[in-house]
């Protein structure tokens, strides 16, 4: 059985542009630079460990911060934050921006371990990115909709890269 | 591929129910308040059928647990506007929520009556909201719902499977509902695996279809009581 | 070819209700208006609830909306075809008749296929019936028959109401922007005539099959399944024959209803409602002959499933309702209307309403029994509407009187040219018509 | 809006000139939307290889049907421009 194509198209833009509209944008708790922590080696792992572990791969906490950041390593601002938050024992209070709607069934596991799946497929080239995220998570934003998996799916002919709309939708 | 099924043996079955509250728990079935059981709203994905069959004195009263039947030719899937309710590549009927417009042809056309509906919005006590299973979406109100055969867990069983670098088993993969049966009447497997024990007792004599003469085609097999009258 | 000019200040009658609006005019809208935004609440209620505020539950998914939809879209056959026969059976009765006609199938169709949406659990996504649909399914033969049904109608309808709108257009008395819009630059030319006539008859051919496969693919959304008291292959033709039924009785209602609020008893002579009542009895008789078809079939199969809805129906729960339809449907039409001497004003237009009533109970003795009688067993349960579903069927007839309202007030209710054609050219016609279908004498047709 | 005159224009004739065009580009307009219905359709039941033959053979009565609506309307639309005693009013 082969997949929806126009229908799904026409899904993507609508998606799109509901994206556009939903999305509102916000202030991260600490102005993160991934462009920084890659070009020190630092991989996505490191922070996101569960995305090769678990069904999502969640927002680090203050503690796995720490892990580098115990002591003062630059004179920053935003790295006192964290000093801040781990004294004061609350957490960082992180804004997700790629959030899944709750019908979607999205194994990070899946993806990271066994199918191999680099993490830029997805969600872009954080890695060069030396700003926080500001988009808040509307519908689909930060993925690009069912359209943006179909891609993948619906072209690579491994038997594991199932098309099925159960597959997802459960 | 695998075609999967299920054999339940009327003869162990004792009514007790395990099968439909390890659905409702698997699953994240809907709870509705005992006013609107009272008005039939009651979800299930799998409910028991008791059916008392003949005239008094000659009582038989005959218990089977009834859940979707994954048709082969399914007469749910044929009359669905929009694709929201299909066999997928398993062979499996599936139904995909985000899709369903909630017009429930589906369920006037299923012979079977395993659709539910979600009449209103799921509301979940405190207590229970941390039993949920997060392999399982909660379903919005006015969509249809149904078995799945536990379709997570056939793809938990696949990636198992997957990381260990075997090909899938048939332990691997086993519905809530035949995996919680403790009198052992619910068998799960490959009907096209000539040794799986599935596929032996489909082929038993005792074993039925429900109304096969619709030519569903239904993957559900019963075992009748060797008593049973004829 | 004849032609003849309307006349634009004759039968001042049938224009007096578009130029004198009355106290009456006002409180029948607003008492409407109180129903339908009634009914809006308790629509907004439910879609906010979800549908448990119906009355409808496992097995019965379905209830009154679906029995109103088949019931409504049922009525809106009246019109169009109807109106389609006659002119095409060249009935000279037909010209007071068929403007009305024409207008219940446009308002009624209209108000029939929202009734699918009211019915849905998630109308946010009724969008998905044209992103994904999927012609397998009989829904969508409904919504491509329904809709190209109202797309025929409304031009069927519109066409000859042209004559009559430039006839407003030159009395000038009201919104001439609006008919001279609408009149689309008539001005009663022989072209336009001759245009205009043969649109007409191409439509009126038109509209016949479409109406006749827009009930057939109703029933099939029921025929279509496996369920007993479904699964019937007579069910096309029937649900058309009883949508036929119940139109006409709908006619007669709107009919005498306009003739006592509009004082039209000159054009709605006794003898319009004679020629039509024997149309209303024919189909009473034939709504009958199918009944009594198909459930004899089902009672002499035996089949079990089939038998336990069949006795549910006409001999459990449903009885009274079953023997209800069957006395509005066939004793009290076929009482009334075949005595010459009952077959009054009157009595036509008690046949007339209990055939709306036999109709509507038809619908729902198609639809729940069916649902509450599932073939696997099911712990017994009875279908009560609730408030929700009776305040939307009651707003769902008070938006289809206010749409007959509002109609009348900007549209003569009697076609003007038509009945002026009939008074000019009719007599002529019909006597040549007649004289075609005689012998022709000796003398002559050895002259020829 | 009531003129004393019944033969002077209360309303600009080419507003409603305009007006008329529209109401007939409206009825292709909804032919063009039902097309595409039947396109996308099709075009559905092709990629899943659910009951094509069904999707083809309804859309190839539908479209005809909604086209002979649209064609009559517009040949009243035209005729009735075209058999007006003074065109250019």
């Amino acid at each position: 059985m082969r997949r929806l194509a126009s229908g799904m198209a026409v899904v993507a833009v609508m998606a799109a542009a509901g994206s556009a509209g939903c999305a509102r944008e916000v202030l991260q708790p600490v102005a993160f630079n991934h462009r920084l922590h890659a070009d020190n080696n630092v991989p996505c792992l490191t922070c996101h460990p569960t995305a090769a572990t678990g069904q999502g791969a969640t927002l680090p906490a203050v503690s796995v911060c720490r892990r580098c950041h115990e002591d003062v390593l630059y004179e920053a601002p935003e790295e006192a934050k964290i000093r801040l938050a781990a004294e004061s024992g609350h957490a960082l209070g992180w804004v997700p921006v790629f959030a899944l709607r709750p019908y979607v069934y999205f194994s990070h596991r899946r993806h990271v371990t066994l199918g191999k799946v680099a993490c830029a497929a997805c969600h872009g080239d954080v890695e060069r990115r030396s700003t926080p995220f500001r988009m808040a998570a509307g519908p689909f934003s930060g993925i690009r909709g069912m359209g943006a998996c179909l891609r993948c799916h619906d072209e690579s002919h491994s038997p594991y890269a199932g098309v099925d709309c159960v597959d997802c939708h459960r | 591929m695998a075609r999967w099924g299920m054999v339940i043996d009327l003869d162990r079955c004792t009514g007790c129910g395990a099968c439909v509250a390890a659905c409702k728990v698997e699953n994240n079935v809907q709870v509705v308040s005992p006013a609107e059981g009272e008005r039939g709203r009651r979800m299930h994905w799998l409910r028991l059928l008791v059916e008392a069959r003949g005239e008094y004195p000659h009582v038989e009263v005959r218990i089977a647990p009834n859940l979707c039947m994954m048709c082969e030719n399914p007469p749910c899937t044929k009359v669905c506007p929009v694709h929201a309710t299909y066999r997928g590549e398993d062979g499996l009927v599936g139904q995909i929520y985000p899709r369903c417009i909630g017009c429930r042809y589906c369920m006037a056309a299923c012979p079977y009556s395993v659709k539910a509906f979600n009449w209103g919005s799921p509301e979940w006590p405190e207590a229970l909201l941390s039993t949920l299973n997060p392999d399982v979406s909660m379903r919005p109100k006015g969509v249809v719902e149904k078995c799945t055969f536990c379709y997570h867990r056939l793809q938990l069983g696949r990636e198992k499977a997957r990381a260990e670098g075997r090909p899938l088993r048939e332990s691997d993969y086993q519905p809530a509902c035949v995996h919680s049966c403790p009198a052992d009447a619910m068998t799960f497997g490959d009907l096209d695996d000539a040794l799986s024990p599935a596929a032996q007792l489909s082929r038993s004599t005792r074993a039925t279809r429900a109304l096969e003469h619709l030519g569903t085609e239904p993957r559900v097999f019963y075992l009748e009581k060797r008593d049973a009258p004829l | 070819m004849r032609r003849f000019e309307p006349d634009s200040t004759r039968d001042e009658t049938l224009f007096r209700p578009i130029e004198q609006t009355g106290a009456r005019f006002y409180l029948t809208v607003s008492v409407l208006v109180a129903i339908i935004l009634f009914a809006l609440v308790m629509y907004t209620r439910q879609v906010v609830l979800g549908l448990r505020v119906t009355g409808m539950m496992q097995p019965v998914t379905w209830g009154f909306y679906i029995v109103n939809f088949v019931f409504f879209i049922g009525i809106s056959h009246a019109g169009t075809l109807i109106s389609a026969i006659l002119r095409l059976t060249q009935a000279e009765w037909r010209r007071p008749i068929t403007r009305m006609a024409e207008v219940i199938t446009a308002i009624v169709l209209a108000i029939g296929a929202l009734h699918p949406i009211l019915d849905l659990g998630r109308p946010d996504r009724v969008m998905n019936v044209f992103l994904f649909g999927r012609l397998q399914s009989p829904l969508l033969w409904d919504v491509t028959s329904i809709s190209a049904y109202f797309a025929a109608s409304t031009v069927y309808l519109f066409l000859p109401l042209i004559p009559d709108i430039a006839l407003i257009r030159e009395r000038g008395k009201k919104h001439r922007w609006l008919y001279t819009f609408m009149s689309w630059g008539w001005q009663g030319t022989p072209e336009q005539w001759k245009v205009l006539t043969r649109a007409i008859n191409i439509m009126m051919i038109v509209v016949v099959p479409i109406a006749v496969s827009v009930h057939t693919v109703i029933s099939y959304i029921f025929a279509m399944t496996l369920q007993s008291g479904w699964h019937s292959t007579i069910f096309g033709p029937y649900f058309v024959v009883g949508a036929i039924f119940s139109g006409i009785a709908a006619l007669f209602v709107a009919m005498i209803a306009f003739r006592s609020a509009f004082r039209l008893q000159a054009y709605l002579k006794l003898v319009h409602f004679q020629q039509l009542a024997k149309l209303l009895l024919a189909m009473s008789i034939l709504w009958t002959y199918f009944t009594f078809g198909e459930y004899l079939t089902g009672y002499y199969g035996g089949e079990p499933e089939e038998m336990k809805t069949l006795l549910y129906k006409v001999a459990g729960r449903y009885a009274p309702l079953f023997w209800t339809m069957v006395v509005c449907n066939f004793v009290v039409p076929v009482v009334l209307l075949s005595s010459r001497r009952l077959r009054t004003i009157p009595g036509i237009l008690v046949s007339s309403i209990t055939v709306l009533i036999g109709m509507w109970l038809e619908r729902l003795i198609i639809v729940v029994p069916s649902l509450e009688n599932p073939r696997m067993p099911f712990p017994g349960r009875i279908y009560i509407p609730s408030l929700t579903e009776i305040s939307l069927f009651t707003g769902a007839l008070a938006l289809f009187a206010l749409g007959f309202v509002l109609f009348s007030k900007f549209f003569p209710i009697v076609s003007v040219w038509e009945v002026q054609e009939g008074r000019a050219l009719g007599k002529e016609e019909t006597v040549e018509r007649v004289e075609s279908y005689l012998p022709d004498d000796e003398v002559s047709h050895a002259g020829a | 809006m009531r003129a004393p005159d019944p033969h002077a224009p209360s309303w600009h004739p080419r507003g409603i000139r305009v007006l008329q065009i529209l109401s007939i580009v409206l009825m292709w307009a909804f032919l063009g939307g039902v097309v595409a219905w039947m396109v996308n359709v099709v075009q559905l039941s092709l990629s899943l290889g659910d009951a094509l033959t069904v999707s083809v053979g309804i859309s190839l009565v539908v479209i005809p049907v909604y086209t002979l609506v649209a064609g009559v309307l517009t040949y009243v639309f035209f005729g009735l421009q075209r058999g007006r005693r003074d065109p250019e009013s």
